[in-house]
């Protein structure tokens, strides 16, 4: 293990390399590009394929037909970008086809700008595509949280046969932290041995039947069958794969909800809060599908209030809403459009709250 | 007596849902023979974007993968490169190479990926309903151009092969018609030879097949395939282009 | 001598095999088959070379050759 | 009154022709109708049916679950509609490629419509039936119809449709 | 007025004829085809443009352009084809450009199937491109409406200038219903005079300083301004412009919530519900967004209990949740993949959830 | 004395944001010249996409309507049909036209929309950060073939104007370049020249210009322009293509 | 007799206009404008043709020819 | 102990690399690091800015909304960052580009680059005396880095910018 001092890009790219990703198509926008760069350079060494796709469309295609073939493959965008990914990650939610597409979030809506932001969660988490599909969706808050999350994004893919999407944003891609980074290359020395055998995958059919990679059901009732099995593999998902951090949720009167970037700036807020003296507690989902219900039924009474903060108009505010249901208040606060909640608009919200005995 | 015709092993023995003297299935058999022939079916693997032959993977006999409508470039260049051992190849109607897929088409064919393309040229898209394709002919009526195709609003039939013969990294283009025995003989050829390029490494090899659909056209099928001997095939000339 | 067998029921009646037989020993079956088509058959008597013309077009492979 | 009708067969037989005559000849009687296509994967030959409702109020679902007439053109449909009938409801089949069913009004109209020299007509003779023996549209309403939706570069086509269904009307009489 | 025999696409195309549209681009697809194929047969003759893009990108992208330039423009396509729309819608938003948008929608995820489906809720209600934005979202549930729809969605689009969705699913698409319409062609006899006059249009700077259509906002603090811009407008619609239909809202003790072609069947249910006693209720959204939040909130007591029916697995339920946020229990019944749930579903749902006595 | 030459009126009088010595500045100063010699500003409607020049619409004095990124030309088409009277341009660097936007590009081009093209060829993608762009040639090295382009993984750098000028409906294409002011001038005779044909209802002209990236190519500015002569040109040759 | 003036503060020193003045009489100026670039400057003394060269090659278009 | 430090000025400055410089060194030492850049629209000549923290502790924002020190190389990011800088936080101003400023440490880095003879180093020359002002990290640990963070085929950049650094620690004694 060495500390180096990463981007969350290249964090995020060294990430999948050392995963076992053996694919990558993409196409450049920021604040993404050093994925890309980082790939174009060290996929290489690994024995992997690096394509500059033409497109978003043509890369998560790409990813679509790698996936296909058996390997660990992956995409990344930006916003934009993304926005043009939704019909291929459809596809491959249908077709039950693993792969990995990061989103590094900017503002938007259309070109926006190049600056972060959150506003992407409904795309991520309820499939801006379309047909009912879930993918995973993981928010890392450090860069070497993301390192760490890319082997996690890659299993559950596969696990799942499902599309993981990575969900960052701009401060989170360009950003430089310490990374742990693993001994260079697991590939080379082992570990892609514990790679899972995928015998659906398009490798020529010698020896077998014919394999089929597809998401089209045309006889009367096979889509309905093959949406009911998708729906029960989501419950399972649902039921296994939450994943939160939680601060001082026992005893905290006003929890913050908030994930990637915008949590730390939370957690600040918390530290100052409790500092003066007011009872706050950190909620960070770490998976936003399948969003942490169960942080909010199971471990939270309903004395609590809550005030979630994003990087955008409330997005990840109805899942709280729909977690809580009425039992607290859910307040909110968020900006958008390049502008980020600081600690001090937090820690003004949390007063005004209280004053309003909300 | 000895059994000199019969169908290959690579093509299941299932009836297709073409309409009668449609020419996908006389298509599905050339390629299916031409797999057989180059002894590649245990390690072909067949992309099938959308279109009237989407579901083409239930009529041949090897590993296939769906593509979205006009991607399927895209996903074969991904599966070659993942799997370079493998025989990849493509099966594109024209509103799936040469309209949506037109970028996918162009860049594939650019970067000179080591793939067999099958592009039917029926001059309409089958599948929906028989609306103008990029190769619907000048004058030709359809779903979407009730007064006949006019080169001042849809511009002229798009000659795709002819634009990709231009890449310094395609290597192989023929047009072949299925208009008759002999001309089916001919593209049988062609297909093989697009697999054998693929085979020796030689890179991008495409074989357009011009081919009738009685049914938006609105004729019956021996009608049919004298429209492309005496018409399309005027537009389109056969034979190889690179 | 040469002939070929039609399987009916595969067959969807296009009739290009009728047109493109240079000996012309194919027709339409007026009986219609079990999909409400009317197939192709042989005509009856030799005089088939065995040269596949029929089986090449055939668009529903359900013509065999024997020779 | 609601009366719904499911008519199924294969592609090129006329199904959705005959669905919409009937339903265009209701709504000119004033009558609330839906009429709902389904196209099987195959463009010709394949399967198509649709489904008509004809009433006297708003229609609710232009589905219909639990049909009170079937018309079954070919014998895939009649497996597959089978069941959709209702305890007692009309069953009409064309035993030309269905073959006969008990309790039910089977006559050969492919073969009917060849001797009428087109066998393209089949549909309109089975309209021809159906309306003799349900009596829901008034038979000159459908005539106008067959009148009116002709092509009007193919007026040849009234004549022979319309003798089409008279002959499916004479049938019923017969039977 | 006359009463013609027509599909709900022949309608829709009809719709927008009368009300003004003068630019249509689309590409085909299952099943919205009759659409695209009545504009090709009918816009010329409104002197407007029709144009069979090369994709569905390229439309949704002239359709952006057309509306710059003034035109009353319109897509339509059906779910994958939609999906290739979003980038552009999310263009359209940004750059606050009237427009609409018709999804027929179809069965997914991926191709799926065509059969009918209403799956792409969620896209079309949260924004599936990137961003922050909205679309008001109008889904009919009769031909008939389906050609009224119409001139509300273009007078919608230019008063807020903001893409409109029409939802629909394939079976109101494909299905026939007599439809009113209007003398023929009011473009040409004065009432395409009522249009308003956009002066944000380019048509060429004369006399004037230079307009300009853009969603891009680089200058710091620029995009988050315009951001809140959209808020307000947001707002503003989702306080002025709800619409629904109720039946027996004030007696019901369960109201089934449902829209488009599943609120015909949920209507055949309510009535059969009634004549069996039990006191069943209507509530049809007929906009989608913005949501008719009042109904629920205003209108309903709290003893009532809904039950969501869709040709999903649960998209719409997710807003009657929020809307009623855990004052009266929320039910579900959905199918999708083709099937769409039937009048004994709804109504031995209901009798079940009776006797569970939720 | 009188002033001979000074800022043309369509040229709003602000500072860009490009780089020392980049070829942008130069290419919009011509193209608003040409709007200014033909007297078209008041009609002219600008279509600018992602790219360097993406915010193009700064600097020009008339109406503008930015496009996303590969969609310049569908966006135009739409305008240019709406408002035939209008002069509609787009302004797309090679990413733009020839990567993403290569679908909307050959389309817009076969159905021989009245638009003027100019075409902005840099070799890279200067805006994100000087990735490989289809034009980049081979060996170059860019942020994404960091060991120089391959024929063999990448492809040959795609020759977009020559593959257009097959079309039957496109009417005009030349490339020229800004390596001198001699070329420079040249250019300018090219885009007034792809104005006219549109005032003339000719039909679909494109300009490709080639310009320096002093950036992306990692060069002074006087070092950028002697390698648009010297080695930029020699793969994409000057002059009327069309 | 021509002259041009140059707007040293839209100026970016790419030195392209030094490279083509046929007469050579443009050069770099070592004081920093605003930016904090070198701009062009004209030298001392005539000989200026009004060939415009150096303002046609400026990406700036911070050059004025006067003739 | 927390350090937030904005570094700003304009693109080819050098402005990123030292912030890097900075980060890398910090990290060496075992300290937790932020490095957050942010350019302009423009890629040479415009602005571009980027904020460290070093921290002895997790940090959490990596956004700097009030800093302890602010270094800015020209002009225009004095006025966009001069109100971030909290109340006596240090500030050092590049009096080439930005003119000099009261209660701050100017001085005119590009002309002092120009003199060691090569202008791209003045923002090396500026870590050096923000290092003899605050002492946040180990001179050693810089100088092993600038060694470290030099591209293999360019040594020769080793020795100016040790040079640099050097001089920049020298000027605040001299200061
Ligand atoms: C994104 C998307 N757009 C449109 C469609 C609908 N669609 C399916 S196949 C097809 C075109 C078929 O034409 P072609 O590719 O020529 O094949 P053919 O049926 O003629 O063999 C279209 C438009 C789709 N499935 N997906
Ligand atoms: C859908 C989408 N993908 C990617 C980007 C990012 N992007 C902006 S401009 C550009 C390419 C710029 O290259 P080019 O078109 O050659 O213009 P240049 O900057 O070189 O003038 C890219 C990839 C985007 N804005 N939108
Ligand atoms: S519609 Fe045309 S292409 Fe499709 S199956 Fe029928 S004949 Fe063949
Ligand atoms: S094999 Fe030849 S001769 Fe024999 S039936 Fe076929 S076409 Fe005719
Ligand atoms: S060619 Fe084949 S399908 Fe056609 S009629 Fe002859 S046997 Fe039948
Ligand atoms: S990056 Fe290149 S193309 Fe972009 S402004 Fe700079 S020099 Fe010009
Ligand atoms: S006008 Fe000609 S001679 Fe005069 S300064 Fe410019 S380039 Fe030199
Ligand atoms: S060409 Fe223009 S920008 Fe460049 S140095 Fe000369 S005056 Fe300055
Ligand atoms: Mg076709
Ligand atoms: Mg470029």
């Amino acid at each position: 293990m060495k500390k180096i001092l990463m981007t969350g890009n290249e964090a995020i790219a060294e990430g999948a390399l050392q995963a076992g990703c053996r694919f990558y198509a993409g196409y450049p926008i920021t604040p993404q590009n050093e994925l890309i760069a980082y790939m174009a350079k060290h996929m290489i060494e690994s024995g992997g394929v690096f394509i500059q796709a033409e497109s978003e469309l043509a890369a998560i295609n790409m990813v679509f037909g790698a996936s296909a073939a058996g390997a660990r493959a992956m995409t990344s965008s930006s916003s934009p970008g993304v926005s043009l990914k939704q019909e291929g990650i459809s596809y491959m939610a249908g077709a039950e086809l693993p792969g990995v597409i990061v989103n590094i979030m900017r503002a938007g809506p259309g070109l926006g700008n190049i600056w972060p932001a959150q506003t992407d969660y409904f795309q991520a988490t309820r499939g801006g595509g379309n047909g009912e599909y879930r993918t995973i969706v993981l928010a890392p808050s450090s860069v070497n949280e993301a390192y760490n999350l890319m082997q996690d994004a890659f299993d559950l893919a596969d696990r799942y046969r499902i599309p993981v999407i990575l969900l960052g944003d701009g401060i989170l891609g360009q950003m430089m932290e310490p990374v742990l980074v693993h001994s260079q290359n697991p590939a080379t020395n082992g570990k892609i041995n514990r790679l899972p055998v995928k015998e659906w995958a398009l490798t020529g059919c010698k020896g077998r039947k014919p394999n089929l990679a597809a998401s089209f059901r045309l006889a009367e009732g096979k889509l309905e069958e093959h949406n009911i099995h998708l729906q029960e593999k989501y419950k399972e998902i649902r039921d296994n794969q939450q994943d939160f951090e939680g601060l001082f949720l026992d005893d905290a009167q006003v929890i913050l909800v908030a994930y990637g970037t915008m949590s730390r700036i939370a957690k600040g807020a918390m530290n100052k809060l409790r500092e003066k003296g007011i009872k706050a507690g950190l909620l960070r989902p770490i998976a936003l599908w399948p969003f942490p219900v169960n942080a909010f039924t199971k471990n939270l009474g309903p004395k609590t209030k809550y005030l979630v903060i994003e990087m955008s108009y409330g997005q990840m505010v109805e899942d709280v809403r729909l977690a809580v249901n009425g039992s607290s208040p859910v307040e909110f606060l968020g900006r958008s459009g390049g502008g980020v909640p600081a600690e001090e608009e937090i820690i003004k919200e949390v007063f005004a709250l209280n004053e309003k005995n909300i | 007596m000895k059994k000199i015709f019969s169908r290959p092993e690579s093509l299941r023995d299932v009836s297709t849902h073409y309409c009668p003297g449609c020419g996908h299935g006389i298509a599905h058999r050339l390629l299916a023979q031409a797999v057989d022939d180059l002894g590649i079916r245990e390690k072909v693997i067949g992309v099938a974007p959308v279109g009237c032959a989407v579901v083409a993977y239930d009529y041949w006999n090897f590993d296939c993968c769906e593509a979205a409508h006009g991607r399927a470039l895209a996903v074969a260049t991904a599966i070659k490169r993942v799997r370079p051992a493998n025989i990849v190849f493509t099966y594109q109607g024209d509103g799936d190479l040469a309209a949506i897929g037109t970028n996918e088409t162009i860049h594939a064919a650019n970067r000179g990926e080591n793939l067999t393309v099958i592009f039917i040229n029926n001059a309409v898209y089958g599948m929906t309903g028989g609306q103008m394709a990029p190769t619907t002919l000048l004058g030709q009526k359809t779903a979407t151009s009730p007064r006949g195709r006019s080169a001042d609003k849809e511009g002229y039939p798009l000659k795709i092969s002819e634009l990709l013969a231009q890449l310094p990294a395609v290597k192989y283009i023929e047009r072949v018609s299925l208009h008759s025995p002999q001309e089916v003989l001919k593209a049988q050829k062609a297909i093989k030879q697009a697999f054998q390029n693929q085979i020796d490494n030689i890179g991008f090899s495409l074989v357009e097949i011009l081919s009738p659909c009685p049914t938006y056209w609105e004729m019956p099928p021996n009608k049919a395939v004298e429209w492309v001997r005496d018409i399309m095939s005027k537009e389109f000339p056969l034979g190889r282009i690179k | 001598m040469a002939k070929i067998i039609i399987n009916r029921e595969k067959c969807k009646g296009c009739l290009l095999c009728i047109k493109f037989c240079p000996k012309g020993l194919i027709t339409a079956d007026k009986d219609l088959n079990s999909r409400g088509l009317n197939p192709a058959k042989t005509k009856e008597g030799p005089g088939c070379t065995g040269c596949s013309m029929c089986a090449v077009i055939c668009p529903e492979c359900c013509i065999e050759v024997y020779k | 009154m609601i009366e719904r009708i499911i008519i199924a067969g294969a592609g090129g037989q006329g199904i959705m022709l005959m669905g919409k005559l009937l339903a265009e000849a209701a709504m000119r009687e004033g009558k609330f109708v839906t009429w709902l296509p389904a196209y099987g994967a195959e463009v010709r030959g394949g399967t198509a049916h649709c489904m008509v409702t004809i009433s006297d109020a708003e229609i609710n679902s232009p589905l219909i679950s639990e049909a009170d007439s079937l018309i079954v053109m070919n014998y895939p449909s009649l497996t597959r509609f089978g069941n959709r009938l209702k305890d007692k409801g009309l069953l009409i089949i064309n035993s030309s490629l269905a073959g006969e069913c008990p309790d039910s009004l089977s006559l050969p109209f492919t073969d009917i419509a060849l001797e009428l020299g087109n066998v393209k007509v089949a549909n309109v003779i089975v309209l021809g039936c159906f309306i003799a023996k349900t009596a829901i549209v008034d038979k000159m309403n459908i005539l106008a119809t067959i009148e009116d939706m002709a092509p009007k570069n193919r007026q040849d086509l009234v004549e022979i449709n319309k003798k089409a269904f008279l002959k499916g009307m004479e049938l019923i009489k017969k039977w």
